[in-house]
């Protein structure tokens, strides 16, 4: 903990970030983001294992932007999804530098990309062991069934956004739901609505996903969405080989092909 | 892995020294053989081109047998009973109705899902990674690996590399220290069909072969078909009348050849049962290089 | 009832092949089901996925979504993404339980106006038999379901 | 508010046979947004179009839909009509009730709600098309001719006679292909160096033409018009400014055993040689695979020593060139299967087992044996010749169904050739069927037949082998009663079958061309646009398409250069504007683009191109893909791609598809 609060104050003493991206406590000491410019407050700097928000998100925002040089405290989710923004040309303005703490329990300082690349490979997290028991439970489940499971599960969903907000990889300026001409998305939010809204969600992060489940943390109806992009990814990894937030080169399965790709669903 | 076998009638007749020659090889490398239980007549030549159902009812029955043993493969040396075998597998795995039909006939359940191995296969899968290490002698002398049809024909059946110019017993007779010869007549027809009927057709087919082998320099004619080893064996004579000089060149199998290899002796090979003396072969044994 | 109803389908096609090959099976009178309704699209790899669902939520009891053979693609290559999209997207509708077999994807040519014939036929049967496609827009007026899916809900809160 | 006018075509019966016409007119009348409707006997007829033309002057439309045949049929005609009548062609979409409605289904009120349904789906597209312009792009009138055999030479000819710049890239040291190597044509039995030859020079010393021998295309990009062509110029080892061809280098080089690709390997040439004495350019090069120099690391050097004019350099390197062209004319031949294709035949192990080719070359005064036939194993004259037509061709167990179309002919040749020199001689031939169709073709190989007297066989040959220094051919005689026959050969010339390149498949893809599934390159139309190929400004010519004879090739080689002229004859191309844009709004969005760039992977024409948006200081604010609207094809992938829509395609934009969904489904199918 010291050892982070001291690199954080360096790295802002001697210039090498002008904002720093990590997590303090709030009074019921749950871990919150946290944004420091100044080397004084570096000491508040918490990070455990209860830090689970994906900072990368406020990478997107315009006021932490305009700071150019960033800090970022970060676990290996987060590192994943800084990697794949950075294969998708995001973060291009930004100098980013990254404190993180490897397995051992020790500090990491990643000043670049590629440090970044080979620390995530080195680091590779394998599916959250709760999601994959909910997704082994959900695939053994009738269509029916899963669908009944969904229909209910989604028919509590109110379309507040939070896990379109949440979302590294949701970085659209104007996203489809706001598109009017035509209406894509239902405005309002009846199940068919969010249906629709929750298929698209899913294609558009299918293979681009990083599965740090902050969609489905955030949820204030409690609907597992993360479900959905953590079942593609897996499809999608079965079927056309390819981590998501894996390199820099990224390889997104939805934008290549194989002349060999399976077609036994084809007529 | 268990490997069943189904000698076939051939095999127990006129064919003899070919499952005692087999058995024998296999014996020596340690190699258990199955046979499979109250097998039945493969209905070969007389069958298929009288009913239909019956010439699959038939070689199904045995297939019903091994998979009720258990068996995950058989092995069938005899050219015609594989041929017969395989197309039945063919006909029972390619048609759900088929299936039941056999099923009905057999009343017992019968899926053709085991592999039938032919001879080669079985070498060259189960012999071959061991036969080092029991291969004594060398067999130095030139020799004409003869298949006849029902090895090499039909290609999807019989899977030969390549079937018009198979290699496979050369490969064998080349481990057994032999120098197997090119020549013309390797799957021709010796005209087993009408081995009974029209002796005189099968004398001029096979003296063909016979010449074109001996014309060569070849010592002696291997084959894996009992039913081409006897006619070029039994029916010497008549062959030797339809060439301008008869040839009096040993007409053996290939697993015969692989066990004189190995050391085993020529009668527990069944050397001693042909018509035309295979003591030219046997004392090729050790034999400096030709 | 149901040997009165007569599925909606509606068909995706690319211009070049399946467009064309329905025109084949027009020019050579082919007759087929007349419950197919084709929208033309420049190429499968234009086609929206976003589109097959605004199709089932209007009403729509079948898709078909159709177009050149690999390799056959007018613009070398819009098949092959289709394709995985395609792949993504079924898979995708399998997981929250969408009945996919009211989807067929084909491979129809220009030359294959008989193939065409033939899929409208064997996809209008085949939905004539699932029935009317109620599931979707049942979603908006949906009761509480029996299965107990609230335990396996509770887990991951 | 739109004002629609909806025209139903009764298609003289066509239509109206099965379809209720006039009660889809009544009812599309009562559509929103229609302000007119009506039915015809025959709209695309003149009086049919003149009744649109009013229609829409009358009633002030802003959009028709036109009921009644396939877009592709007849979408041009009345977008033409409507243009005609003032507004903007893309305002007229067809509704196609024919192919898709009258004609597959029976008389009955289904057919016709169908056809209805049709109509309702186009007059709501109509609502959401907006005004397209044709895009203008510039075109290049330069041709790139790939393949220096007789295809490529007459294509290159006819384009450079007709005023236009030609660059012509050969992959080998001269042009000349094929044709160079055969003996003599038919049906004439004329030379075909005599006739080839004359041609070669003429390419050779065009002005209009650039030769680039021994070199091959290494990467085409752009679009018609406008394509960016690197040509990989093979490191030669001959300065040819500096070689005058006197010869004194190949007469001198020790490394004599190559086998000689022109006499098909039945002599053998030098390191450093040219293909054949009449080749253009006549100047060497060396095969740096068998040259010592450069096998044995700077060993013997002895061209470079007696080179009269110290053209040898050995440090050349190979070199890519770009240029520049408007269209390209695919003309890279064919190659034929050999003797060792077939196992039956003993796998090529016999000598005197050979192909059609390498008979050319024994024909040929120009070849190993100054056009005696005498065969490979032994120099003699053989006594008895048995040729094989359909070797390979017209068998699925070769896996080759087609027909070469050239064996029949060039057998009957071969057969007449060989009895010429030997009258002795006896000549079998093996056939299936004997397909002379062609000018005069019939004529010959009757000559063949009864003057020659040339033993035709009707039936196949099972196997050749080798007895007693003879070739024994055992076939069957399907006529006479089907007996199996036995000839004893001295030797066989098998006709074996034509296939595509080696290297076809590779050539497609540079080219992003189809292809079947032989290889053979596929034209765009099997009647109608023989010549073209699939990707606008590209032709096929020759043997590369399919097998040919010289007649035909030629033929479609000048064909291929008709397109290209047409193309070239004005200053610049119209094009369809059905292409994807990046929307673009005022600042401070500028684009919902994000740049994420995904969508550049799946674009086949790479159209897809970064733009730097900057402020006026001049500052990045961001980065958006934009549509080269010259390179896009309009396949709208890119736009399904898009997460935000923020790619849209022309014509076929978001809005139109979607409320063609709707329009469908909304009050449908009743």
């Amino acid at each position: 903990m010291k050892e982070l609060q001291n690199k954080a104050a360096e790295l802002l003493e001697n210039g090498t970030v002008n904002l720093l991206i990590g997590f303090c406590q709030d009074v019921s000491k749950r871990p919150v983001p946290y944004f420091i410019e100044t080397a004084a407050e570096a000491n508040i700097l918490v990070f455990n294992q209860d830090c689970k928000n994906n900072l990368s998100v406020y990478l997107h925002k315009k006021e932490v932007k305009d700071a150019v040089k960033i800090g970022l405290v970060a676990n290996v989710a987060t590192l994943r999804s800084v990697l794949q923004l950075l294969s998708e040309n995001q973060l291009g303005s930004l100098t980013l530098t990254y404190l993180t703490v490897n397995s051992g329990s020790e500090l990491v300082v990643l000043g670049s990309a590629e440090e970044l690349e080979a620390y995530v490979q080195a680091n590779f997290p394998t599916c959250r062991p709760e999601d994959q028991e909910m997704l082994d439970k959900l695939n053994v489940l009738s269509r029916e069934e899963r669908w009944a499971f969904w229909k209910d599960q989604l028919s509590e969903c109110v379309k507040c956004y939070a896990c379109r907000a949440v979302c590294p990889m949701c970085y659209c300026t104007v996203c489809t739901t706001e598109c009017n001409q035509p209406q894509w998305i239902k405005t309002s939010a009846e199940t068919s609505g969010n249906f629709e809204y929750h298929t698209m969600r899913a294609m558009h992060l299918a293979g681009r996903c990083i599965n740090c489940g902050e969609c489905g943390r955030i949820c204030p109806a409690g609907i597992p969405v993360h479900l959905l992009t953590a079942q593609m990814n897996q499809e999608i990894e079965k079927e056309f080989g390819g981590k998501t937030g894996f390199s820099l080169k990224g390889g997104y399965a939805l934008n290549s092909f194989k002349p060999g790709d399976k077609e036994n669903f084809i007529k | 892995m268990r490997i069943g076998y189904y000698p076939g009638c051939s095999l127990q007749g006129s064919g003899r020294e070919y499952s005692e020659s087999l058995l024998a090889v296999a014996e020596k490398c340690g190699i258990v053989l199955e046979e499979i239980n109250d097998w039945n007549c493969c209905g070969a030549s007389a069958a298929h081109s009288l009913n239909h159902d019956l010439s699959v009812a038939l070689p199904a029955r045995t297939l019903a047998l091994a998979e009720k043993q258990g068996l995950q493969q058989i092995l069938v040396p005899c050219a015609a009973c594989f041929s017969r075998l395989a197309t039945a597998q063919q006909e029972l795995v390619s048609s759900e109705e088929m299936k039941s039909k056999i099923a009905d006939y057999l009343e017992m359940p019968v899926q053709g899902s085991a592999r039938i191995l032919t001879v080669f296969e079985f070498l060259q899968e189960h012999i071959f990674p061991v036969a080092d290490q029991y291969i004594v002698n060398k067999l130095n002398h030139k020799t004409a690996c003869y298949y006849g049809c029902l090895l090499s024909r039909p290609k999807d059946l019989t899977r030969l590399e390549r079937p018009e110019d198979p290699m496979e017993m050369e490969a064998v007779m080349e481990k057994a220290g032999a120098t197997p010869i090119d020549w013309a007549f390797k799957t021709e027809c010796c005209g087993a069909g009408l081995s009974v009927s029209r002796t005189d057709i099968v004398a001029k087919l096979s003296a063909k072969i016979v010449e074109d082998a001996v014309s060569r320099g070849a010592e002696s004619i291997v084959v894996a078909c009992p039913m081409c080893q006897m006619n070029l064996d039994i029916r010497r004579k008549e062959i030797n009348k339809q060439m301008d000089k008869g040839s009096d060149i040993p007409v053996m199998f290939v697993t015969q050849a692989l066990g004189l290899s190995m050391g085993i002796s020529a009668d527990k090979l069944g050397l001693n049962r042909h018509f035309v003396s295979t003591g030219k072969v046997v004392s090729c044994v050790g034999r400096k290089e030709v | 009832m149901a040997e009165t109803f007569e599925p909606k389908i509606v068909a995706f096609v690319c211009n070049w092949c399946t467009y064309a090959g329905a025109d084949l099976a027009g020019t050579s009178r082919t007759k087929y089901a007349t419950n197919v309704r084709i929208i033309r699209f420049p190429c499968t790899g234009r086609i929206d996925f976003m589109l097959l669902i605004k199709a089932f939520q209007n009403g729509a009891d079948g898709i078909i979504v159709s177009g050149c053979h690999p390799n056959d693609c007018h613009y070398t290559s819009g098949n092959f993404h289709a394709r995985r999209r395609w792949m993504v997207f079924k898979s995708m509708l399998d997981f929250i339980g969408f009945p996919t077999e009211r989807i067929t994807f084909s491979w129809v040519s220009a030359a294959e106006g008989k193939k065409w014939a033939e899929l409208v036929n064997e996809t209008t049967d085949s939905v004539r038999a699932l029935g009317p496609f109620t599931e979707y827009k049942n979603l908006d007026f949906s009761q509480f379901n029996q299965i107990d899916h609230e335990g396996i809900a509770e887990q991951s809160r | 508010m739109a004002r629609i006018g909806v025209f139903i075509c009764h298609c003289g019966e066509n239509i109206s046979a099965t379809v209720d016409v006039e009660k889809v007119a009544r009812l599309a009348g009562k559509l929103s947004g229609v302000a007119y409707s009506v039915d015809y006997k025959y709209m695309c007829s003149d009086p049919g179009q003149t009744l649109i033309v009013d229609a829409i002057k009358e009633h002030k439309l802003t959009g028709i839909v036109v009921g009644a045949c396939s877009p592709r049929m007849h979408e041009g005609t009345f977008r033409k009509a409507a243009e005609k009548a003032g507004i903007n062609p893309y305002f007229c979409e067809m509704a196609n009730i024919r192919e898709h409605c009258s004609w597959v289904h029976p008389k009955s009120d289904e057919t016709t709600q169908k056809a209805l349904d049709i109509v309702r789906t186009m007059v709501e597209k109509v609502k959401n098309d907006t005004a397209l312009y044709p895009i203008k792009v510039p075109i290049t009138k330069t041709a790139l001719v790939i393949g220096g055999g007789i295809a490529g030479i007459q294509a290159a000819l006819d384009i450079a006679n007709a005023g236009h710049q030609v660059i012509m890239v050969e992959k080998t040291p001269s042009i000349g292909g094929h044709m160079s190597q055969l003996s003599e044509t038919f049906p004439t039995l004329d030379c075909s160096q005599c006739i080839l030859t004359p041609r070669m020079v003429e390419v050779a010393q065009h002005p209009n033409i650039t030769l680039h021998t021994f070199a091959e295309v290494e990467n085409v990009t752009g679009f018609i018009g406008n394509f960016d062509v690197n040509i990989r110029l093979k490191a030669k080892s001959v300065d040819f400014s500096k070689c005058t061809g006197c010869g004194s280098c190949w007469q001198k080089c020790p490394s004599k055993k190559i086998p000689d690709e022109f006499n098909a390997g039945m002599s053998f040439r030098t390191a450093i040689y040219t293909p054949f004495p009449q080749a253009v350019p006549n100047k060497p090069v060396i095969d740096r695979a068998n040259c010592t120099w450069f096998t044995k690391c700077g060993k013997c050097g002895i061209c470079a020593k007696i080179c009269p004019t110290g053209a040898i350099d050995y440090t050349i390197q190979d070199e890519i060139i770009n240029v520049k062209v408007g269209a390209i004319v695919t003309a890279t031949g064919f190659d034929i299967k050999h003797s060792d294709f077939f196992p039956e035949y003993g796998y090529g192990k016999h000598p005197d087992i050979i192909d059609g080719l390498q008979f050319e070359r024994l024909a040929s005064a120009s070849g190993p044996t100054g056009g005696e036939i005498r065969r490979p194993s032994d120099g003699k004259v053989p006594e008895t010749v048995v040729f094989l037509a359909c070797a390979g061709s017209r068998d699925k167990a070769k896996g080759i169904e087609y027909c070469s179309k050239i064996c029949c002919m060039y057998t009957a040749k071969h057969a007449m050739l060989y009895k010429h020199k030997n009258h002795h001689g006896k000549a079998h031939v093996f056939y299936m069927d004997i397909r002379s169709a062609g000018k005069s073709y019939e004529e010959f190989v009757r000559r063949a037949i009864e003057e020659d007297d040339v033993n035709y066989i009707r039936g196949r040959v099972s196997k050749i082998y080798e007895k007693n220094g003879k070739l024994m051919v055992v076939g069957v005689d399907t006529l006479l009663n089907a007996k199996p026959v036995t000839i004893e050969a001295d030797m066989v010339v098998l006709a074996t079958a034509v296939v595509a390149n080696e290297d076809a498949e590779s050539v497609a893809q540079k080219l992003h061309i189809s292809y079947d599934k032989h290889k053979f390159f596929a034209e765009a139309h099997p009647k109608l646009k023989p010549v073209e190929t699939n990707t606008a400004g590209i032709t096929l010519a020759g043997a590369c398409q399919s097998a040919k004879d010289i007649p035909e090739t030629v033929a479609q080689a000048s064909a291929a250069a008709a397109k290209t002229i047409i193309l070239f004859s004005g200053s610049e191309l119209t094009r369809e504007p059905v292409v994807a844009t990046v929307n673009r709004s005022a600042a401070p969005v500028f684009t919902t683009c994000t740049g994420c760039f995904l969508c550049q992977e799946v674009c086949p024409y790479q159209a897809i191109e970064r733009e730097e948006i900057r402020d006026r200081a001049g500052n990045l604010l961001m980065n958006a893909a934009k549509v080269n609207a010259g390179l896009c094809q309009g396949c709208g992938t890119c736009v399904a791609m898009c997460r935000n829509k923020s790619i849209d395609l022309q014509g076929f934009s978001n809005q139109q598809m979607l409320s063609e969904v709707m329009g469908l489904l909304n009050k449908p199918f009743e």
